[in-house]
């Protein structure tokens, strides 16, 4: 077989932190070569270099044999390899058909030729057997979909190399097993695919060879038929026992949150579960199967299809932000940009924000406001080289640091937290999953919603593991192994 | 504190010799008033004058905004050409106040106390005479009139009262639209004056520039039976009514004003005797008759 | 290809596409249509619908090529204000002896150029477009009363076939041009690859950019085409008035423009906008002020309606959207 | 709280952040300031100064409400129109003989009123600002002429306090109240909870309201207020002209407003600006028309200048955001 794309020696590092080592990494004509790692392992950095999106520091980018200096992402894909990013590039106004063909329409007489273009979107499309109405807005289309289509699209660009950063992430299982198939017809349509996945068994079931980063480096390239899940989980989180989990001596109290029968459309069916005061419950389950609706239903964002929201007994109105604060629910998402901070306020500004939302002064003393914001961040760590910097010149770890800062420095009863280490280095980590302890040893109900297995045995005291929008399984932490907890999270989704 | 106004005209004359300042602050920027700025300026330069010009854009509060640059340039007299013919009174006092004497031109009533002087437009004359014309052109026939106007105002309506009353028993006024006086905006009221009464046989518009945008809708309805009555003078307008286009129109010049403005300006600050405070501009029913005996619009 | 069945298919009932999407200004349009027309006899005349027409045929220029920016994105203020500079060299060259053909090239590719410049000012100096098409609108309204003179200036017979030319005797030419470009900004936005790409920029501009779409080309070419469709306008305007005069054009003609674009639903962030809305928003204004005009009512309460007529489109427009 | 040595202290220059912020701006005015006083003994003069803070107290009592507004990422297009209408008003009152003190009192009413439909629209219909605010600006543009039947209304004697009133017998009423306005804004937006939302909403509109910041209220409380504001900008305008009368106020005085406050670095999208920034616009705006005014540049060319100065200086902000 012959190697299309070519990674050698290549390492890059951001501001100092190493996120790839002399990486050599190679991909066959026509082969499924995964890509596995824990978060921050560094495997998007390393799809975005092949896809010339980053330039790397040291090594070299080969396709079809030709170094690569400068690699930008037009000329990537102009050589044929293109990458579907986790977050959707399609053009939502636009109809399926015209995304399939963005930049290239087919042209008679100089009008576009619609009736070819269509032909040529369905044909494309049908030849990966993609169901999806070329006529369709692609912002209509559901997420399985629109993933269906970008990778038509990109196959039809030509794309010989093909890079899938985690294309199931947001899918249910019939979705997900769609682009399985896809991903087969494709490979064996001679395509190279580039495969990035948190669920190991997929990886497992697709896979011609695997190759496992862990902490930047390259741990191991096997063909997946040498691989069985245990392997690949040891590979993975190695034999670090970093993430020990403290002596447990506090007792779960009361019941505090209580969700029953929450449903959301599709994406969340009846889920019940309580978490009770001094208790961690994490929801586990494949990427953005459910758990990602709990943040808009519990903080008040949007309101359910059904079921209800209790803490401490009394019921939270539905889809009411202040209700949800007022009743010490406090949410703290994943996505901090985007519903988290103001990146253009100052740090101690953003800290002070829920408390003005909850308290709602006439006044703004920032005397004050300094002085309490200076102890925060002293408690919570967060470094920053100006004095009182806007949010968005802070690190994505400060950042996050802020952000647990700004929701839970004050007592609360109950609290979500979405991936609280989300892009944070371990030094940060160990502090973070130290505050998390401190929650549940002063009373507060924790549910953590994180894709992080290490995370989930070394916070949690129950996890609930949700597939399809439903609960699957109820456990308790002690006594589980982490390959236990691995396989238990990635084993249902090719069932 | 709000000092007490001094009213200029209790000042001494300024010495002959001296040569003058005068700030002329211009109303707006169609063609009436850009004739009238150059005929000033061309009258300001024989007489040794220097007139210093701003420009209000038909904005009352920048009009004001330039009188105060105006009294702030130390000008000997401030010349208004106003944007509201009847809103000048913050105006007036500040130059009061500073003892800038005020000179207002082309305005219908004037409180004469508290300004230098002016060039009034006899308005009422205007309407006047072209309703007497029309009263005259109808004759024991009966006949409908529409008006399209400028904007309203004070002297706009002096001007259609005294159209009104004299236009005789027989005709009737069955439309009457303001064209804020916008070739275009008039094109457009005359189409549908056309097709709201069609039965029209006199337009008095209130200036040329309108009427000729009225004319154009005429034609392109084929309509060259409606007769068009106009106030202006123009060269374009005299043009109408020699070839036919227009029935009348009244010539009271820009020209003549901006020259009347110096003259007087100059006369009453060295207190001349002779010089009128508040002169009329000389006007004239102009018919194809007479077209060309009408004085030139502008330089 | 499966699936396939819009839901109008199903319900049994063929209703175009169009139709549907601009349900709300065609509801407004009638309804002003139908009082109109009982509140005088005058206005479903034949005479009166092509008055109707010529009236809008200037903002009907400048609106399609706005339409096409907003489409990708962008905005241009300083339409009205080219159109008003364009109608004062149109009326200069034709003075200064220019026969018309050449006078109205000059006066389009000036414009073209105009436009350009506000294109360069937003692609590579990357001002918002609001805020650099304000400053080249305020600095071309004085342009345009410069180039005149501050007077109107007479064209005498010239551009008559434009300003009063009839095609089969009856349909003005301003009339058929205005009709020919927005067919033509139509045709454009559903069939060329340039009008492709500006939906595909207004709708989501990095992946227009990664698709390979010259997204800097086709903004500076949009900019350039609003710029001479203005010129277009301005030409137009010097032929109906027979003269390039102060006042016309400028900030007035391009609020109207705006809120035509508007009102068609064409959206102020890109991504989506139609011919047919904009003609539907165009024709609307026009209606309104014919029919205000008709009815004799003060012109003061024109702007109060059109105003409370914008409003309610918006409002509609809207209602709309959530429905679906 | 560690390592708070900011940049400007290292290179051992204590320079205010404003300063740096403005700089771009403040380069432009002091240009054209120094140029006019070298070429105009005038320009520096004792009255001078006053008459150009006077012609410029409307327009930033206007800005400073529209400074509120663009932080929380909203626009009020129908300031003007909101003027022009207070002015009109506030003129018919006292005619009707309603005494000063409640005459003014029911028209910044009236015009709170009006800002509270604006933010209706805005947040309850969810109309998109422009669009809503450039419907009752047309509205509103034809009711301020039928407040004054299209016609000067003079109100005599009335209301001279705040026209030509003065404090410690140099600089007047209107002066003061705009220096006001402009401080009252510039602590309200750094002290009170209310105008740190308006950035906190303006940055990040999401994030405020799971913060539990009162997004709807706040929204309508900062229309309300733009619209009070451009109320007491009307009454400030009928003071100093004597008189209501059409094309006071309006779309003229919108632009200028809108001007100033983009000129002084607030975002269009919200998020950022700053009252300094703001009052400095608006002083940039006065300075250059009144030193065009004094260097008896031609008139027509006044707005070419004002154009070119408006794209120089968002030119400028461009470069200077790229520096950093
Ligand atoms: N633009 C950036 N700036 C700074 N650090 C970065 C940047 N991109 C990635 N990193 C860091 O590089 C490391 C590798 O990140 P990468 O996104 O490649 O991880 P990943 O394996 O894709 O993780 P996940 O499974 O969570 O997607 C992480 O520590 C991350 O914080
Ligand atoms: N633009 C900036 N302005 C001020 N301080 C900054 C800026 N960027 C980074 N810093 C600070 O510099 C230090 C290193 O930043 P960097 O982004 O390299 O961190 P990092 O290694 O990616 O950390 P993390 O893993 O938390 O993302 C941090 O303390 C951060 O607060
Ligand atoms: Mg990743
Ligand atoms: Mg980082």
């Amino acid at each position: 077989m012959d190697v299309r794309i070519e990674l050698a020696g290549v390492s890059k590092s951001f501001g100092g932190a190493v996120a790839l080592r002399e990486i050599d990494f190679a991909v066959n004509g026509g082969e499924v070569h995964a890509l596995v790692g824990m978060n921050g392992a560094g495997k998007s950095t390393l799809v975005k270099i092949l896809s010339g999106a980053l330039v790397p520091d040291a090594g070299e980018v080969l396709i079809d044999g030709a170094g690569h200096g400068a690699l930008t992402p037009r000329r990537a894909r102009a050589l044929g390899v293109s990458i579907v990013h986790q977050h959707r590039t399609l053009v939502p106004q636009l109809t399926v058909a015209e995304n399939m063909l963005l930049g290239r329409l087919p042209r008679r007489a100089g009008a576009v030729d619609w009736r070819r273009a269509h032909a040529e979107a369905a044909r494309a499309l049908a030849a990966l057997d993609v169901r999806v109405p070329t006529r369709a807005v692609a912002g209509e289309l559901g997420p399985a979909q629109q993933t269906l289509v970008e990778i038509a699209r990109e196959v039809a660009t030509g794309g010989k190399v093909l890079v899938l950063d985690e294309p199931t992430a947001s899918l249910g299982g019939a979705d997900a097993a769609t682009v399985h198939d896809l991903v087969r017809r494709l490979s064996s349509a001679g395509i190279s695919i580039v495969y990035i996945s948190h669920h190991l068994d997929e990886v497992l079931g697709l896979a011609d060879r695997i190759t496992v980063l862990r902490d930047g480096r390259r741990i191991v390239t096997a063909a997946g038929a040498d691989l069985d899940l245990a392997g690949l989980v040891r590979a993975m989180t190695g034999e670090r026992i970093s993430h020990q989990r403290p002596r447990r001596d506090r007792a779960a109290g009361e019941t505090v949150l209580e969700i029953d029968a929450l449903a959301s459309g599709a994406r969340l069916a009846e889920l019940t579960l309580t978490v009770r005061a001094h208790e961690v419950v994490a929801v586990l389950g494949p990427a953005g199967d459910g758990q990602s609706e709990l943040f808009d239903l519990l903080s008040g964002r949007r309101r359910p299809s059904g079921g209800r929201i209790r803490v401490a007994g009394a019921d939270v109105a539905a889809g009411d932000v202040g209700a949800a604060l007022a009743a010490g629910l406090r949410c703290v998402t994943g996505d901090r940009l985007a519903h988290g901070l103001v990146p253009g306020l100052t740090v101690d500004e953003n800290l002070d924000l829920t408390r003005r939302g909850l308290r709602r002064p006439w006044l703004v003393r920032w005397g004050r406001l300094h002085r309490q914001a200076a102890e925060r961040r002293s408690r919570y760590g967060v470094a920053t080289i100006q004095a009182d910097p806007p949010v968005s010149a802070l690190s994505g770890g400060n950042q996050q640091k802020v952000l647990l800062a700004k929701w839970l420095d004050a007592p609360v009863q109950a609290c979500l937290l979405e991936e609280p280490t989300n892009g944070v280095d371990v030094a940060a980590k160990a502090d973070i999953h130290q505050l998390v302890d401190g929650l549940a040893d002063q009373g507060t109900a924790v549910l953590l919603a994180s894709a992080d297995v290490e995370e989930v045995l070394r916070l949690a005291d129950r996890v609930v593991v949700v597939r399809a929008g439903r609960v699957v399984a109820d456990l308790p932490v002690e006594g589980l192994s982490r390959d236990a907890l691995v396989s238990l999270t990635v084993g249902g989704t090719a069932s | 504190s709000v000092s007490t106004s001094t009213t200029s005209t209790e000042a001494t004359a300024v010495d002959p010799g001296k040569r003058l300042t005068i700030g002329f602050v211009n109303g707006n920027t169609i063609e009436f008033h850009t004739c009238l700025q150059k005929s000033m300026q061309a009258r300001a330069d024989s007489a040794n004058v220097d007139l210093l010009v701003a420009q209000s854009a038909m904005d009352p509060a920048k009009e004001l905004s330039n009188i105060d640059d105006m009294i702030a340039k130390k000008v000997d007299a401030v010349v208004v050409q106003t944007v509201n013919i009847d809103a000048l009174e913050g105006g007036v006092a500040r130059a009061n106040r500073a003892g800038v004497p005020i000179f207002l031109t082309s305005v219908a009533a004037v409180d004469q106390s508290k300004i230098l002087g002016a060039v009034v437009t006899d308005v009422k004359k205007v309407g006047q005479e072209l309703g007497e014309w029309i009263a005259e052109d109808t004759g024991d026939t009966s006949a409908d009139v529409a008006v399209i106007g400028g904007a309203p105002g004070a002297a706009a309506d002096l001007m259609n009262d005294a159209f009104k009353a004299n236009l005789g028993s027989h005709a009737k006024v069955v439309f009457d639209q303001p064209a804020l006086w916008q070739r275009a905006k008039a094109q457009d009221v005359a189409e549908n004056l056309l097709q709201a009464h069609p039965k029209v046989k006199y337009v008095f518009v209130h200036n040329e520039d309108m009427a000729l945008g009225a004319l154009a809708a005429f034609k392109s309805a084929g309509r060259t039976d409606i007769k068009i009555v106009t106030n202006g003078g123009s060269d374009a307008g005299l043009q109408a009514v020699r070839n036919g286009e227009f029935a009348a129109t009244v010539s009271n010049t820009p020209r003549s004003v901006g020259e009347m403005a110096i003259d007087n300006v100059v006369g009453l600050l060295q207190k001349k005797e002779g010089v009128t405070k508040v002169a009329t501009v000389p006007d004239m029913l102009v018919t194809r008759d007479n077209a060309d005996e009408a004085p030139p619009y502008c330089l | 290809m499966t699936a396939i069945s819009t839901p109008q298919r199903r319900a049994g009932l063929v209703v175009p596409p169009w139709f549907l999407r601009h349900a709300g200004v065609l509801a407004v349009l009638l309804l002003i249509g139908v009082f109109t027309a009982t509140s005088s006899d005058v206005f479903l005349t034949g005479a009166n619908l092509l008055n109707v027409s010529q009236q809008i045929a200037v903002v009907a220029v400048l609106a399609a090529g706005l339409t096409l920016l907003m489409t990708a994105g962008g905005i241009d203020f300083s339409l009205g204000a080219i159109a008003a500079v364009a109608h004062g060299v149109a009326a200069q060259l034709i003075v200064a002896g220019v026969p018309d053909g050449p006078a109205v090239l000059v006066t389009l590719a000036l414009g073209a150029a105009i436009g350009l410049v506000n294109g360069v000012m937003v692609t590579w100096f990357k001002v918002t477009p609001f805020v650099a098409t304000l400053a080249t609108s305020t600095a071309l309204g004085g342009a345009a009363l410069l180039i005149i003179g501050g007077q109107s200036v007479s064209i005498g017979d010239h551009l008559m076939m434009i300003g009063f030319g009839e095609v089969l005797g009856v349909i003005p030419v301003s009339v058929v041009i205005a009709a020919a470009v927005c067919v033509a900004a139509a045709l454009v936005m559903r069939w060329t690859a340039f009008g492709r790409n500006a939906f595909a920029i207004g709708g989501n501009e990095s992946a227009a950019r990664l698709s390979g779409i010259p997204v800097v080309r086709t903004k500076l070419l949009l900019y350039t085409l609003g710029g001479l469709l203005a010129a277009l306008g301005g030409v137009m305007l010097v032929a109906r008035l027979g003269a390039a005069s102060p006042g016309a054009g400028g900030l007035h003609l391009e609020l109207t423009v705006v809120a035509a674009v508007v009102i068609g639903g064409t959206a102020l962030h890109g991504g989506s906008g139609t011919m047919v809305g904009t003609v539907l928003g165009v024709l609307l204004l026009g209606v309104v002020a014919n029919s205000l005009n008709l009815l004799q009512i003060n012109p003061y309460y024109q702007d109060v309606a059109l105003g409370a007529v914008l409003a309610v489109a918006a409002i509609a427009n809207h209602l709309r959207g959530r429905r679906t």
